[in-house]
């Protein structure tokens, strides 16, 4: 048998001896743009600074190689099991194996509910939904629209995290709804947040429902696909459209002002937050930085938590996120964008 | 009976049909279950009358319109398809295929600032590289395909993700691009090429009569030929009509109006493969080889040669498919190509009338049964169910659409035919 | 001889679409004798064969079995009145093999476990009588055998049964000599035991060797039905391809009769 | 030749085998190309071999019996469709019924609180009843299986989705049922049925050259029936023994040995499907509907119903699959049964040596194919690539299996056989 | 009539698996002569058909065409050289209609499209050639004809091409008299024409009517290669049966050598 490095994601720094291996568990590409490229990157980069061996995998949306990913970790010999669940359910099935073989746990992101892990780290989910339907509302304000008509495009139904930003823009919205400012529209779930279905849905939406004014859009992904539709109408611009990840496209998206907002969760901080717990736990160390807890609303046990506050993104404070480090200027500033860059204070 | 009988080919005594005769005919064969797609057709209508009544946007212009542009990905790789089934293979890569190459040229558009005239010859190249390393795993080492494009489907899903670095959206701003799947022809050049398409159908069809009649062999009686051309021509012309009607949601903003440009690329296509099809050698042995292979062999047919050739516009066509998918989301992203793309396609070859088991379709079947998972599609999505009964209603309208066809061929199977 | 039929059909009609195949058929088979069916290429015999087997369904006509109307739906009903039937194009499923093959439907069973070693005996001593020799094994795929094989493998399973009626379509196309010759004595064998057999042969040497009446189809109308003893060699082969020999057969053909016959239905068929 | 020959059925002649002749008689066969599983068990070889020297956990005794987990579902779903495939048929829905049933049984327990004994029979008609109603789709009114199953793959999606209420998981706590497809049987239990199954596998086998024998008819040789009883005995004996082994990454915390319980589950289905297909007339009439169903239909085989019944078996399967997956995963949810299960499930049965074109399979050839998919999902996983390369190299590793497979039949078919 | 063989086979063997077909087979094919091909079922006749056209390859012995060793490997090797087959298994696409089936592989093209027109012509004039009137349309599908028809397609559309070699693999076994007639009478105005033609029949009266030499294959050996006019009709029939007759065929049997083809290759083939 190769030695212990072999996997592509494991650290350089197998120099340190006390600390046990850390494995990580992704769910998809499809949900985010960021499960594929900023999660592994920072995490990557947070393990391998405090040289601890960790192996990242994916299990691409499919929840039977996710807990076949975790038998394998768990017979691998990892200290710690880092995980962004798929759905409750199997998270739970995952917790459960890793536990009784004496693994420390932990929920990435998505809280898995009866899970029991031994901590969580995220944003404030609902706080996402709420600055997103805050954010159509400020821009449908600034429109002057007279009873505008918004369509939601839901995120997938099977992701709790829909849920939960469900729970906050429409907790902002149905006032709105109820005191006749604004007027509720058609409302899809997108299925596994599949953006070219997105976009057939949301072509239909606005083909029965032509005076549609606002795209509460729940990621980026699922408003340019909204955004290429309304271009094709050539009505981009005049209907804000909402999104989340602060994405290259979804900023560009807002530079060019066919997006009115996104939701910047600074995932580095996520990442690194993450990593520190689980590099202590990986040395045997009882980790101090979880200070927060979360309450399970299935269970009601309370989880160690640590919670970070999104950021929502306009226009102006695009290059917040640049100077952040989450995306560089010369990804976002292409040829095309130049000059909207500048506009935007980019520089 | 005022017919005339006249002896032709090989002594076989043969009577020259008038239009009556060739009416009771063609419904002899009808009332015998030989319907060919017929009933699709009449499954199309019957859906989207059910629609029209049910919503008041379907029957709208600007819906018509949006069907193109929702279906072509689904038509132009079911195109490919219905090669691939007529040999009585399968490609189940032809999704992620698409998916491959729309992420070509999007990279090469983007990232590189190719221009669109060098960018989707490189896609179409790489759609014709993947179809001839599929065919050969075929062909000629033999694995069943299947396998081969089982494997294939997983590959080509993992290097869309290494193409796209791990799963980033890629956006495409080429205008010429994005007008391909989302723009329309001006309504002058809509009815230049309607007419272009009504006077060329009506010289092959007189030309085959005059060529067949020359030869003394028997031919279509005149009023039916008549007919034929008076029928599409209708068709065609009513088509352009509605669709160069205004139907801008904001006419005072912007004005969309014309047939999309999709169409005409659809029906150059639709031409193009069924010329090859019907009229030349090469089509004949697509069908040799499906229908028998041992047959095909025996008379010299190069079997491995066709078989490959079939992967080839499989891929080939799943590349177009692809190119409408990015310049319609104007955008690729690591599920371009996936979800339910590759099952929608091979059901619109087979649902318009191809058979899995090789041997028998045609090109027009892709674009009917593409016609009919859209306007599914389509008419679902006005009517706003929740994705749960979104699908169960999708999947009962598409049997009972199916079972109207199943319905007609068990007469044909009762009647002894095929 | 019996003077009742064990098989009588009487105006069939049927036809394929447009294409009208048999016309107002009728045919008797009589216990303990061997009724010829001949008739050119493309007469209608082996459809004839199908209508009675079940296979296909027919336009009109009535069908009686030892005196009583009968209504066939399919070959099921054919083989629990007693038909069995050999048919021209064989229908053995190539990924089957000899034994599997022959006892297809009518498995040999001990409790639900299917008993293969007493097929495998049966079978064997089935072909045996027919001269087999160059079987290599009861065990073979059928898709290996060679034609004749083939042939001998479908007719042993049709007699391989207690059955009131055997049809044979050209059985002895593929033959060797000497399994022809069996295969004929075998035919006159079975009509003595009393079956009623049918025999279709292009094969005027055969057919004036075991049969005891000719029935001839002439572009899907019965020319004519007579004793063997009654007519010549070659009034046989005028009725076959003229429909009428002296003044045996159809009457005096009116020529548009037959039109409908030749009618070109696909015209210009490559569009 | 020291053979002894004797005449035997039908006069033809027969040479009594030796064990030397037999093996040469085998190789023959091999060496013309009729290999049976003998590529794919090959190819699985191969494959642990590379995965055990890459990786240091390969071959340990904690990942071995996960593999038994991790497959079941797919090896359950093949079993079913190797009926469905062996009548030239497809279930596109099997992945899908399979969540279905799945979701049945968690709701029962979870929800509405019944026991596993009353959950667990309702999930299994409720397969039944699935698989009838396709059945009856595609037998009587005629439907193609490819349309009528890829109406209800979208069907049951959405049935899945309204089930679950719109999208929420439901866990199972019913500790027996958990235990289906996590725990294992104690070694001593382990044992007795590792013994059970070397002796009833060695009467059947005595058997059946007694009663051969008894008749006169060629029987295999005795030695090569003793080496036949004695490789499957060695082989479970090791099996067994390296499954009893502690295998707990910490035995302090709980202690993990003996056979998962799964294992007998799938041993018994695959000798009662065995049984089935080889030794009753049902499984006959299968095989011949699948050869050549006209000739089938004129054997006086109930076309109809064995078309039926396979959908059925297949669909019952499924719910097994379904239960199975739900029990390892302690919960169900909307994409239960999903993802790449279906193409997965066809692809163990068709990598097994099952053709798609029907007339030929056995149900082994699901667990060999479904056992090499598992093995590459749990090599890869282990591996640790990116997600990307992980599919890329799951394809390529699938085709290489298959192609050794398709280079041995090649020479099938250059010496003529099949 | 030439001294030099057209076709020349030479210790041809094949086997399929562990099973020998054919053992050392050597065979002369001459111009302008027909040369009989004759052999009990399973004989080996079609398989060496098969090996000559490239169906299967053989294990070993060689192939002269006009003098020259050639080496076939495929269909299309043997058709570029001049042989032309008709099958056995008749080998037709059910899914094309008789002109398509006709000119498969040769199409008549003008510029890339096809010529239907003159194929439909060229078609009609080959069938009437063979006397077939029951044809309802040339634009039919090959699914619905009948035996005699299909038979009839297959050897129409294997001489509608300028070739040096036909071979005929039981060509009349489904046709009516007449149609019979014409083939044989085609079969003999080929070889007249300078054509090597090679009949495969079961029909010793057919066999003695039109070839000029026999060949006899006994369980995959070559028994006897006779002038037609040097033997009798029964001594043909012995050598079919038996290997041998008189002082003609293969020496005399040690059996030894035999029983290599009867072993029983699937013993116990139901486990
Ligand atoms: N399914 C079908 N559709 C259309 N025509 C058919 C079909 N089956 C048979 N025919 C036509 O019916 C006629 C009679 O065919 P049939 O097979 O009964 O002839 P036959 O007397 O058995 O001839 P043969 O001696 O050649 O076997 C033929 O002209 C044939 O082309
Ligand atoms: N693919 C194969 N595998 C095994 N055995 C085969 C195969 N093909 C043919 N055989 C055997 O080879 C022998 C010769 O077959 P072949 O078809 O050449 O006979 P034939 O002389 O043409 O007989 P017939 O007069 O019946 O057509 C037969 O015993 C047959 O079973
Ligand atoms: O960031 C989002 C994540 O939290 C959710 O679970 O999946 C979709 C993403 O956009
Ligand atoms: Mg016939
Ligand atoms: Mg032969």
């Amino acid at each position: 048998a190769c030695g212990d490095d072999k996997g592509s994601d494991s650290g350089s720094g197998s120099g340190s001896s006390s600390a046990g291996k850390v494995g990580v568990i992704l769910p998809d590409t499809k949900s985010s743009q960021r499960w594929g490229t900023d999660d592994p990157k920072f995490l990557k980069a947070a393990f391998e600074a405090a040289g601890v061996q960790v192996d990242i995998q994916n299990a691409q949306g499919d929840k039977t190689a996710f807990q076949t990913i975790a038998d394998g970790m768990i017979s691998s010999g990892v200290k710690v099991l880092m995980i962004v669940n798929l759905d409750s359910g199997t998270g739970k099935a995952v917790l459960e194996k890793a536990k009784k073989a004496g693994i420390a746990t932990i929920d990435y992101d998505r809280l898995t509910l009866s899970g029991g892990a031994d901590y969580y780290v995220s944003f404030d989910n609902v706080k996402v939904g709420e600055l997103q339907g805050q954010g159509l509302v400020d821009c449908l304000t600034a429109k002057k629209y007279t009873k505008p008509v918004v369509a939601e495009l839901n995120g997938s139904p099977t992701d709790n995290n829909a849920t939960l930003f469900a729970q906050g823009y429409n907790s902002v919205l149905d006032p709105k709804y109820a005191d006749g400012t604004f007027t509720k529209g058609p409302n899809q779930d997108v299925p596994d947040w599949d953006n070219a279905q997105a976009g057939t849905i949301f072509e239909q939406m606005l083909t029965s429902n032509k005076n549609i004014k606002g795209v509460l859009a729940a990621n980026d992904g699922l408003g340019n696909a909204a955004i290429s539709v309304l271009k094709k109408n050539k009505l981009n611009g005049q209907v804000p459209v909402t999104g989340q990840d602060a994405t290259v496209q979804g900023l560009q998206n807002i530079l060019a002002g066919d997006q009115c907002m996104t939701v910047y969760k600074a995932i580095k901080k996520e990442a690194d937050a993450a990593s520190e717990l689980a590099i202590a736990l990986a040395k045997g160390e009882k980790p101090t930085t979880a200070t927060g807890t979360t309450k399970d609303p299935e269970s009601g046990a309370s989880v160690p938590s640590v919670l970070l506050t999104p950021v929502s993104i306009t226009k102006e404070s695009v290059k917040d996120v640049i100077a952040d480090g989450f995306v560089t200027k010369d990804a976002v500033c292409t040829a095309d964008f130049a000059k909207a860059c500048t506009e935007a204070g980019i520089s | 009976m005022s017919t005339t009988t006249t002896t032709t080919a090989g002594g076989v005594k043969v009577i020259k049909p008038t239009v009556n005769s060739y009416i009771r005919d063609y419904w002899g064969r009808v009332r015998g279950g030989d319907l060919g797609t017929l009933p699709a057709i009449l499954g199309l209508i019957v859906l989207s009358l059910i629609f029209g009544i049910s919503t008041d946007t379907f029957f709208s212009g600007l819906n018509f319109a949006n069907l193109f542009n929702q279906s072509a990905q689904v038509i132009f790789i079911a195109m490919g398809l219905v090669f691939v089934l007529l040999l009585g293979e399968i490609d189940l890569s032809a999704g992620f295929a698409s998916g491959v190459c729309g992420a070509v040229v999007a990279i090469l558009l983007t990232n590189h600032g190719w221009e669109w005239y060098t960018a989707i010859p490189a896609a179409l190249v790489t759609g014709l590289v993947i179809g001839f390393v599929l065919g050969f795993l075929v062909a000629k080492i033999g694995i069943p395909s299947f396998v081969v494009t089982l494997a294939a489907f997983l590959g080509f899903q993992g290097l869309l993700l290494v193409l796209l670095g791990g799963g980033t959206n890629i956006s495409t701003r080429d205008e010429f691009f994005n007008s391909l799947n989302n723009d329309n022809l001006s309504p002058v050049w809509s009815w230049i090429l309607t007419i272009v398409a009504i006077v060329g159908y009506a010289g092959v069809q007189l030309n085959n009569v005059r060529s067949r009649a020359k030869r003394g062999l028997v031919t279509d009686p005149m009023g039916i030929v008549a007919m034929r051309i008076g029928g599409l021509a209708a068709l065609l012309i009513i088509g352009t009509a509605i669709l160069s009607q205004e139907r801008a949601i904001n006419p005072a903003i912007n004005s969309l109006k014309g047939v999309p440009i999709v169409v005409p690329i659809m029906g150059i296509f639709l031409v193009i493969w069924t010329f090859v099809l019907g009229r030349t050698a090469y089509g004949r042995h697509v069908y040799a080889v499906g229908g028998n292979t041992e047959a095909a062999r025996r008379a010299g047919i190069k079997v491995d040669r066709i078989r490959i050739s079939v992967f080839v516009i499989g891929s080939f066509m799943a590349a177009i498919g692809g190119i409408m998918a990015v310049s319609r989301a104007s955008s690729v992203d690591p599920n371009t190509g996936g979800s339910n793309i590759l099952l929608y396609s091979v059901g619109a070859a087979v649902i318009g009338g191809t058979s899995l088991f090789g041997g028998k379709g045609k090109v027009i079947n892709a674009v009917i049964g593409g016609a009919v998972i859209a306007v599914i599609d389509n008419g679902m999505g006005l009517l706003g169910f929740s994705s749960g009964t979104k699908y169960i209603v999708t999947g009962l309208i598409l049997l009972v659409a199916a079972s109207v066809d199943a319905l007609a061929r068990r007469r044909a199977a009762a009647t002894g035919n095929r | 001889m019996a003077a009742t039929p064990l098989l009588e059909l009487n105006g069939i009609n049927k036809g394929f679409g447009p294409v009208q195949v048999l016309h107002d058929v009728g045919l008797s088979v009589y216990p303990g004798e061997v009724t010829a069916l001949v008739g050119d290429n493309g007469a209608g015999k082996s459809t004839l064969v199908k209508c009675i087997s079940g296979i296909y369904q027919i336009d009109s006509g009535t069908v009686t079995f030892e005196g009583n109307p009968v209504s066939i739906h399919g070959p099921s009903d054919a083989s629990s009145l007693g038909i069995e039937v050999v048919y021209q194009d064989l229908a053995l499923c190539d990924n089957l093999d000899v034994v599997q093959n022959m006892f297809l439907g009518r498995e040999k069973k001990r409790g639900i476990v299917l008993d293969e070693p007493t097929m495998e005996q049966m079978a064997g001593d089935a072909l045996a009588s027919l001269s087999v020799r160059t079987l290599k094994s009861l065990r073979q795929l059928v898709a290996s055998l060679s034609g004749g094989q083939r042939q001998t493998v479908a007719i042993a399973k049709a007699v391989l049964w207690n059955s009131k009626v055997v049809i044979l379509d050209e059985p002895t196309a593929a033959l060797g000599v000497a399994q022809t010759a069996q295969v004929l004595e075998l035919v006159r064998r079975l009509a003595d035991n009393g079956l009623g057999v049918v025999l279709i042969s292009h094969n005027m040497n055969d057919v004036f060797a075991v049969s005891d009446r000719i029935a001839a189809l002439y572009l899907g109308r019965m020319a004519a039905q007579v004793k063997t003893t009654d007519v010549t060699h070659s009034q046989v082969v005028e009725l076959i391809t003229a429909g009428r020999s002296g003044n045996i057969g159809l009457p005096p053909e009116k020529p548009a009769d037959f039109n409908g016959d030749a009618v070109d239905i696909t015209p210009g068929g490559d569009k």
